[in-house]
This record gives C-alpha cells, structure tokens and sequence, in this order.
C-alpha cells in the first residue's frame, strides 16, 4: 500500500500504451480475457459455480436456511449474499474483519441478483407466515487477478442457476430446483491509461482510476450500477460502455445457459 | 427498490403526492460553519433529512501504514444517528454504512486536490441526524461545503441528488413513499461546474431512455443545488459562524 | 495525547490567571457560559433536544421500543442511555468502539437520570407481564467544546420531557406525553489552575485536573455523583461546589421548564 | 439502588440484619505478595468479596501511540470472574467493568507517582473471584496495596469503602441485601493520611446531612483498613511471600 | 516476545544441563514440582478449586444453568469449559480478545473432561426435550509459573467433584452433588536441552521445545492427546513419556480423592 | 467423539461400509499451483473432502511486534468456506478454527526452516471447500505442498492423516459416519522420511495398544500420501501450472 513507486511507473506505461490503443496484455479495449465456468463442483452447496476469469478465480456456493417470513412479505423466501475477499486471494488482503472492499463487492453482486427479480420469492414458501426458505449465496474469492465484480457476478447467477432446494433433508417435501427464470449479467469498466476499457486486469487496477459495474438483464434493462474508486467520467462516456455492456452482457448469458440446463 | 405496482405516487395531473412536478427538489437548506469545534463544517436540510458533517485536517496520517505517499487519504465516515429514522437503529457501523462511506469517500477524493498533502489524512465525519430519503446525496452536498468550508483545495465542488421511477414514471429527487414504493433509484454526485460524475449508483429496473432523462434530471437538480451551497459558503465569509 | 508540551505551558497559564481569581476566557469562578436550549428539532425522533452551551453542541433524541418486561417488574417499563462520543465531535476522537470516556459520559447521565426517578415507569406499561415501553435516550455529542457532562445532562432531561409515547403507530393505543415527573440537573466542577471552577472551558480541561459532577434533584436532594480524571478533592472543597450547584440547578432547571410545556 | 420501601433492613434495636451496628465494616482481611508471576500483588477479603490484583511494570509502554511524555500511564482492568457471582457472568469487558477500570485508574494516578517513570506503563490487574457488595472499593483497597508491594513509589495507600442509606438511616459498608434494596450507595476511595478524597460515585437519594453523615463513615472505615494494608506490607517484608 | 536473545542463552544452558541429566530447579526429569489443592474455595461457585503448582496458581470454578437440550439428546445436559488467559497472569500477557494459546488451553481440557465420560450427562435433565443443566466450568489462570495444562486441568476435574447442582436455587427440586464418576488427569511433557521432561516450569517452557499433553482415565485409557509448539518427536519417545505419565496420573487422582469426598 | 455404539459402522467379513479394509485410506488426489495470485497453491482431494491452500512470503512482518529476530513467523489461517458443510458455516474464525490454524502453524513451524528467514512471515491460507471428515489432516497435507511450490525450504514434507477406532477395531482414516458415531480420533502430521511426527491431537477412548495400532496405520497412510504429494509437486515443475 505505501509503496507508490510502482503505480507511479505503471500509469506511465498505461498511458502510453493508451495513446495507441493498446493494452498491457495486448488486448483490444473492449475485449475480455478467458474464462472457464465450471458448474456443480462442489460437495456439500445446493448449487454452486467456479468461475476461472483470467488470473481470477471464485467459487459461489448456495446452501439454504428455513426462516420465519418477514411481517410484511408472509409468503415471500428471501436471499442473503455474502462475500469474502479473504487474505487467501492475494497478498494485498489482511486477515480481519469484512473490509469495505468485501462488502462492496457483497453488495453490488447482491443487487445486481435482488433487483432483477430473477429469484421467485414466492416459490420459495413452505408455510405461509410461518416458514419460508433463504437463500443464502457465499461468493469465495480464491485468486485476485482483477475485475472480480464481474467474475463474482457470473459465479453468483451460475451457482443459483444450478441450486437445488434441498426440501426432502429438511423434511418438508421433495427437492426441486430453485426457480431462477432470468440471467443477470454484471460488466465492469475501468479507467486506464486515460480511457475506460472492458475487463481490466490485475496490473491494470493497480495502474488505473474508477471503476463502473453494469447490472444488464435479459431484455436490456439496467438493474445496478456502481461507480468505485478515485476518479469521474462523463455522460457520453457512460453511454459508450453501456452500448459495450449490452454485447458482452449478451455472450455471458449463453454461456451460463449452456453450462445449465 | 421496494414493492412494486401497487400503490399509488402520481396524482391524477401528473403531479406528485406532495404536490411537486415530476422534475421537482424538495426544499434545500445550506449552512456553513455550524460546529465550533471543527476545522470546517455544514449542515443540510434537504427535504425532512437533516445532515451535518465535520471536517478535520490535513493531519498526520497515522497509524502509518494508512499513508499514501503522493496524497492525502480522506478518511470519510457515513453514519445515520440513533433516533434518525422511525425505528431506532443500533449504533456503530453497519455494511450498508460501511459501503456508503466507501464510495462517498472515493467521489470526494476525485474533487478534493488530494495531491497537495501527501502522507497526510483529512477527517469528514458525515452524520445523518433526520433520514427521509437520499441520505447518502445529502451526506455529499455537506461535505463537499464542510471541505471547503475548512479551506481544503477542490477542483469543484460535488452535488448530491438522485432521481428514479415511479409509476413508470423517471421522477427527480424521491421522497420515502417514492424510495418505498418506487421502480428505480439513481443517485448520483455531480460536479456541476464540469459536467462530470463523481458518485452513481443504481438498483431497480431502468430502461436506457430511462437512464438518459434520470441523468438530465440530476444534472438540472445539481445546478440549484450548487448555487445554494456557493450561497452558505458566501454567508460564511461574510458573516462568520452563522450558527 | 503524546503532545504534552502544549498543556504543560497551558497549565502555568491557568495556575496564574487563577491566582488572581481570573478564567482564561474572562468569566468569573463560578460563572456558566452561555447556553441555547432548543427542543422537538429532530423529525424522526418522539423526543428530542439541543443544547449548544459555548462551544459544545449535544443533540439528544427518545426512541421507544416494545419489550418483555423484567421478571421483577412485570408492570414497569424500562430505561436505556447511550452516548455516542464519535470523531465528528472534536479532532481528538476517533473512531471505534465506545471509549471508555463515551461509556463514563452515558452511563453518568443514565444515572442522574434514573436516580431521580423522574420518569413514572408504571406509566409505561401496555400489557403486564408482556409488554412495556422502552425508553430509548441517545446522546450524539456534535461539537466537544468541554463540559460536555452537563451539557448532555440538560440535553436529556428536555429531551425526556419533549418526548411523546408512540402508542398509535405501535397499533397499543393513543399517544401520550411521557410521563416525566422531575427535572434532575447535573452541575461539573473542574480543577482549573489548582481551584475548582464550575463549567470549564475545553483549554481549561485540557489544562486542569480532576472533574466533579453531581446531580441535584426538584427537592435539593442529591442523586448522582462522579469524581474523574487524575486528582483528589477534600470535604470542604464538596461542601463549597455543592452549594454552587444548588443554585446553578435551579436556574437551569427553570430554562427547561421555559422551554417544555 | 434496587427497589424502595417494602425490604426490612434494621432490626428494632437499630442494628442490621448480619448485626453489626450502623457504622460498623464487615471484616476485612488483607495479605500481599500472593502472586508469584507479578512485580506485585495482593488479596483483600472484604466481607464475602475477594479480589486479587496483580501489578506489572513500570515496563515500556507500547504501542507509543499510548505513551505520555512526562508521566506513566496506568493500565487497569477491573474483571468480575465469570463464578465470581450467583448468575455467571459472561468473560470480558462490559460497559460498567469499563467505567469501574476508568475511575479506578483515575484515582490511583492520583496517588502513584506517575511522573518518576515518564513514557512508562503500570499495568494494575483486578480480578474479582467473590463478588457480595461494593467489589470496586475491595479492588480499590487491593491495587493500592499491590503497588505497593511491586516498589512502586505512591504519596500514599487509598483505601476503598463505601457508605449508603437504607430506611432512611445513613449505614456504613452496604452488603449484598442493603445495597439491592437500600437508597443511597456511595463509593469512596480515601487517603487516610491526607484526608484527600481520590474516588467517588454515588447514586440514589441523599440529602446534604446525610451526605454528610456517609462522608463521615466512610472515613472512619477507611482509616481501619489503612491499618490492615499497612500491616500486610510489613507482614511480606518481615516473611516473605506470605501466600 | 521480539527480545530472543536471552531465550537463545536460556536454550543453551538448558542443553548443557540435560547433558548431565539435570534441570534448571533441581529436580529429575519426571520429577513434579510442589502442588497445593484446595477445593471450595470460592463463595458464589457451585464448585471451586485453587491449584498452587510450583509458581503456577489457577483457579476453577463451576456453575450451573438452564438450558433446552439438544435436539439429538433430549435428555441430557451438557458442559461448557472456557479458559481465561488473562493479562493478570503473566507481564507476557496482553488483555483483548481471547488469545489462540487462552483457546487451545481451553479446549484441551475440556476434551480431557469430556472424552472421558465422568459426567453422567443422563443425571442433569430436569424435564426431558424442555429442560437440562448446563455446567459451565471456567478455568482462570493467575499466575503462570509454567506448566498450565496440568495445573487447569487438575483444578477443572477437583472443581467438577466439588461441585453441588443448585436445583433449589432454580425451583427445580432440591440440591444434589454433580455426578462425576471418574477423574481424569492430565500430564504434560516438553523436549527441554533436546529431551522431553515432565512438568516443565516457566524458564524450562520459555527455552523449550514442542509440548506433549495427553489425559488419561482412571483404567488407564488415554482419552486426549495435544502436541503443541514448534518441534517433533518420535512413536518410542511417547511410549516412554506414556509410561510416566500413567504413574503420575495415579498419583495425582489420589490427591484429588484425598480432598474431594 | 459422537455417540457410542449402536450405529453400525463394519461390515459382517470385517470391511467397512463403503468398502474399504480397515486400514485402508479413502482416495487422494493432488495438484500443485493452482491459485495464479499466490506465490505456492495446492489443491487436495480426500474422500470427499476438498482443501486450497494459498502459500505468500517469505514477507516484511508487520506490525513489527510479531516479528521473530532469529527465524520468519508461520502465519497460519485454517477456515471452512460458508458452504463446505451440511449446514452453513457462518464466515469468521470461531474457537475450532483459531485451535487447528494454532496446532497446524507449530506442525509447519517444525518443517519448515524458518530460521534462513528471520524478522519474516510466511502466510499459509488454508480453506476448506468441502469438509467430509479430518479437514483438518488435508489442510496439512495441502500447505506442505504449497509451501514446496512457493520455493520455501523444508526438511522434509509433512503429511495428514488421521485413524480411529470403530466398534471396538482401529481403522485407517474415518469417514463421516465413523467420525460420528466411532469411539476415538487421532489426527497425526507425519514426517515419512524422518518418521517424526510433527501433529498430533486425540480424543476419545484408546488403550496403549489401541494407540500403537493406530500410529502404525497412520505411518503406513502417511507413506503412500507422500508419495502423491511429490507426483502433484513433480508434475508442477514437468508441465507449468496444472490448473
């Protein structure tokens, strides 16, 4: 952290490379690194994703929690999304208490996921008033490469999209499959070398200025946005990278279909 | 965004519950220098939330491993009083403080000339004492005037202000019927001098031409609001602490 | 707190001034600063008050709360004072839990409070056995500029006496005004240049020794005491503060009543 | 205090329920030098009360951020046992061993020597292994004689006891009964040799006579147990560790 | 903790020692220091006992509460063993939350009380599925002269045997002693100048190597076992230590036999 | 241990219920460097167990209090991910977690060669992704191959591996149900080359020769999982990251 020297040089790079368009991974500005979606890999979660997105790696588990409904809501199951930036992901990371880079990162993948509606709510009942199902989402970051929102995000619909409602272990009926009917998809830009590009990497975080993540649903619509870090944009620019978004937003979601059934 | 649908915001003239156009504030008040004890201060009305914000610094940054080297670190709390909402809330910190004061922190580190103290650490203490809705922009407006107020260099200074959906309709500045009850809420923190935005957050559900007149909405709210806090920083000058 | 040269030299200052009976800021031993008492200025909270006394600003606000009463007192509602002495109040706190000069500061007016038996906690009672009202009194100090004890005692007790028992929005009936029956008042004596003066100044807290707060009841009795900081006191130097105090409670006392109805 | 009224507390010929007369301490026993591992220690039996302390230091006080430059700082804890009670009390701090560890501090930094030993730390343990009534006077009482043992230089002992009110009559040295149903609890810690008042708290319902009255006891207390602590410390110098 | 240098003198006096087969105190290599074992000693304990081991003094104290019982064991009270390592007990230590060594001292002697089956867990149910006893056994360490595990452990199973259950108290029948049934000691060894020895004191653990603590039953039966601290031993070096550890066990059952009734 | 004795746990000819003789372990699988963020990384399968471990350092160890003149700290985090269990596991450090991280750190301590590092950390991160039963002997297992992969000097690799007793017979290597309903555990960090044992915890019911049987099945565990550890270690340096 106090160690500044090496940001100072990495932005002078950035920014030349900037100037002709280029990125330090010789990416072309919108293009996104590789990425593996494994689906239903892990033992004891009622679904879960493990998403390889370059040098970052993310496991989401979904295990579920009978609870009495909220007063307002009696028929209605709810969700919890949790998210751990623990010190095994990077070097940068202390162990500790939640930092406010975990609960962002929490919060913005859990909104992206609440606001879509894609969980039906009421689906989730067992006994109006008395009884109803949380789901409860872990994001577990392994390996920090960079653009984990997006990576998260992807984990996160991936991992709910594979969940079982584990009824029959609970003793209230037989298991069925959690019912998911839409795919939210978060896309993140970063300021680099004096422009946004799609999918920055570790050394382009370090090097970079904010950061802007886009909730997009399956009809285009928005459903979360948050600006992060140091830095501003304009406008005409956010309308440029939502055009971006639109497109990437498009190929994630396949790709989650194809990995789910 | 709460609930959805079914409960009337829009009057049947296209006026609000309260009476305001869809393009409308709710009524803002800005103060200067309003606590004795601190370096530079504000207070905020804006609607039925109440603000005040405390700014200390530059000082030193300590522990030191919290110093940046090229900058000042601005060390930016968010916190909502104990009888500032209908439910009495616990006090110290919770996740949803938490993240407010980390993306608030970031907007105001874009305006402020961070770069003229490095290794050092400026204090805003932004407390909520009334919440309505939109806490979080006013806990901007007020700082952005508790920072000047303090004589702290900024490229500009910041606005808080939001817009959202009701009814399917893009509305300025929600109230908490509106929050409650709305489609979308999109606050943002504008730097009303330079067109730029600092501070943006979403949830809900907005269309792309939703999203465009919500962001004309924030930028023509921003506008008012920045020539009331240019007025308290004024009265300031003018007339000492106008406690 | 390491800098200790400045209250060093601020000491020699105060124990001169003193010698000639005189006050860094020009009052005279016993003299309070002046104060503006507002009440029923905060929105969201059922009571509420504000004291700006010199340089210090305390904001206090009521909260109630529906609770299982104690099972010694099934027909008594019940009291809570919490202080919050957060960075926002003077660049010498910082964030974190409550310090030990936060929990010292609720737990002095939590007593003063209590002792007195101001509030008819009979009068609070909705269900016996069941449900009674909590009494929730927070104290948000917004500004230290010393004597912060009294100013947050006069904070509460008009905050209390502003307060109205939420019972419609509760769905337990009516709302009614809280029963507060007394108008206990604390008073602080500090040792400032080697005497004890009555409601010191920041400069003169930093500079001075130990601290006496008492709180004095309708009828004169006393309810509350607390000796702190670094210092010792003799009996006659009590006997003369007390009597100070008696007089200074009851002029503060009736600017509560002016204040409430 | 407790509940008022309805508890008898007196017997008809004007003694107290366990029989001791209205200004009469319950026993109190005293040794020092208990502790192996500490620079200083001591117990103090007082009543059905037993509390240890233990003394550290002068050591290097650290982190520096806790350091003062021309004085030690004296580190307290004053800790109720988790079987020191009829209920057992969860480990750790609470907001009134917090407040009881402030004001104990404060009053032995009136008498310890604190400017000999500047940049320094005390630590002063206080552990309370039976709590009947008035443990943080016993504590008090105990610290004073543990930093004695550990060499440390004090102007002099202080001595904790307490005076209060029960049916309306001033008592000294409440026990568990009196102070649950009594009306007036009044702490004090004293130098018996200077007659300086070091420590003080109250709560309940005194009037100035009576406050007077408990002022009165609680010195007469005070200057028998001086007694005890002093003949402790002879006691450890002429035996050795008299565990 | 960062001054190693004087451990590195200690280390060496200690090896040269061991060479000629002796220890730092005098004593042999399986030689036990003196103990001291009082049992009710505390007033507001159900069960108390004081250990006075060399420099070592702990005391244990046990109390009793109510509780709902397990799902799984309807019938059936429970045990809870905490430890406190607090600063009191040694300069070494520093207040704040529990240390890692306060919860490994914890947790090993209560395993030793609880593998060993000496509760008659059947005998603490009150009412079956609604109401069992809880005790709560509190291990609180006030000086440390070495050697820890044996001293809590030792204080933990004389408390338990001292121990009344307050059924009175509670209105739920009247008081009986806690049934403990068998009494498990424990017996610790620490590689000392490069051999294991038992009962190491505080120099010999400070110059010292990895810790070897293991419980035996009264039929001998080993019911826990902790190796702690850097270092390794080998399968014959515990058969040897084994062997002493069963003679000492013995002993020290006798001493509790001899005090409790 | 759990409960005793009515649930069975072997077969009538002697094997157990999913197969295995007696001392005969559940299925291992290891791969070397799989984590691109850390310096060393190792994945473990056992049974159904699951463990990553993140190996960082040799470091500046800070704060400066923690730092050990004459050889690195072992910072060592053992943690079980929210959803590695039956029922959620709520995220933080609890008194198990802070127990096995203690135990493993002093395991690992004991291999590696701290001492060419002094004033350093070395964080070992182990999280368990699925927990089947003796989590705990696969962490260690796991950091040992991540500590080799990171390039840090050791005396020799140490293993996990845990046997027990079941209706009255020693087995190699409980699984769930026996960890459940068996009668003894007994975990060991094994050094094979040196046959020293480096971890070592027990609970239940053994008796002298019960133990040995035990110790003999977990040195013969303990060998063949060597093996694997330095196939997944060989293969790293063969073929780049394995991932």
């Amino acid at each position: 952290m106090s160690t500044q020297t090496v940001p100072q040089l990495l932005r002078q790079q950035l920014a030349i490379l900037a100037e002709s368009d280029q990125r330090i991974d010789g990416r072309g500005r919108w293009e996104m690194r590789d990425i593996d979606l494994e689906v239903g890999c892990l033992y004891n979660a009622e679904g879960s994703a493990k998403v390889t997105w370059g040098d970052t790696v993310i496991y989401a588990g979904v295990k579920f929690e009978i609870r009495t409904p909220y007063d307002d809501r009696p028929a209605q199951g709810s969700l919890m999304c949790g998210s751990e930036l623990r010190p095994v992901a990077h070097r940068k990371y202390d162990p500790g208490p939640p930092s406010p880079e975990s609960i962002e990162l929490g919060r913005v993948v859990d909104r992206g996921i609440r606001e879509s509606g894609c969980i039906d709510m009421a689906n989730l009942c067992i006994v109006p008033g008395e009884k109803v199902w949380m789901v409860v989402l872990d994001i577990h970051v392994l390996s920090d490469g960079g653009n984990l929102f997006d990576a998260a995000g992807l984990a996160a619909i991936a991992a709910l999209r594979n969940a079982t409602v584990p009824a029959a272990r609970f003793d209230v009926g037989e298991d069925y499959q959690l019912p998911v009917s839409l795919t939210p998809i978060m896309t993140t830009f970063t300021r680099v070398g004096g422009r946004l590009v799609y999918d920055a990497n570790e050394e382009e975080e370090l090097g970079g200025d904010e950061r802007v993540s886009v909730t997009l649903g399956d009809t285009g619509a928005m459903h979360s946005m948050q600006k992060g870090l140091k830095g501003t944009f304009t406008p005409p620019e956010l309308a440029e990278i939502l055009d971006v978004a639109a497109e990437h937003c498009k190929n994630l979601r396949e790709l989650v279909d194809s990995k789910v059934n | 965004m709460g609930g959805y649908g079914d409960v009337k915001l829009l009057n049947d003239d296209g006026t609000r519950l309260d009476g305001r156009a869809i393009d409308e504030m709710r009524p803002v008040e800005i103060r200067a220098g309003v606590l004795p004890a601190a370096d530079g201060s504000a207070y905020v009305k804006h609607g039925l939330n109440e603000a005040i914000v405390a700014v200390y610094g530059p000082m030193e940054a300590h522990p030191r491993r919290i110093q940046l080297q090229d900058q000042a670190v601005l060390d930016v709390r968010y916190n909502m009083a104990p009888f500032s909402t209908s439910d009495r809330i616990r006090p110290g910190f919770n996740r949803r403080s938490r993240e407010i004061s980390k993306v608030t922190a970031e907007a105001l580190a874009s305006v402020v000339l961070v770069e003229r103290y490095p290794r050092s650490k400026i204090r805003v203490e932004i407390e909520i004492l009334s919440a309505e809705a939109g806490t979080r922009c006013v806990g901007i407006t007020a700082a952005a005037v508790a920072l000047a107020d303090a004589g702290i260099p900024m490229r500009d200074l910041i606005v808080g202000v939001a817009a959202g959906k009701v009814e399917d309709t893009v509305v300025l500045d929600l109230d908490k019927a509106e929050d409650n009850y709305g489609q979308a809420d999109l606050p943002m923190g504008i730097m009303p001098a330079t067109g730029e935005i600092a501070f943006m957050q979403m949830d809900g559900d907005l269309s792309m031409d939703e999203l465009n007149t919500a962001i004309e909405y924030c930028f023509k709210g921003a506008a008012d609001i920045y020539e009331l806090q240019k007025a308290a920083l004024k009265d300031r000058y003018d007339g000492g602490v106008s406690q």
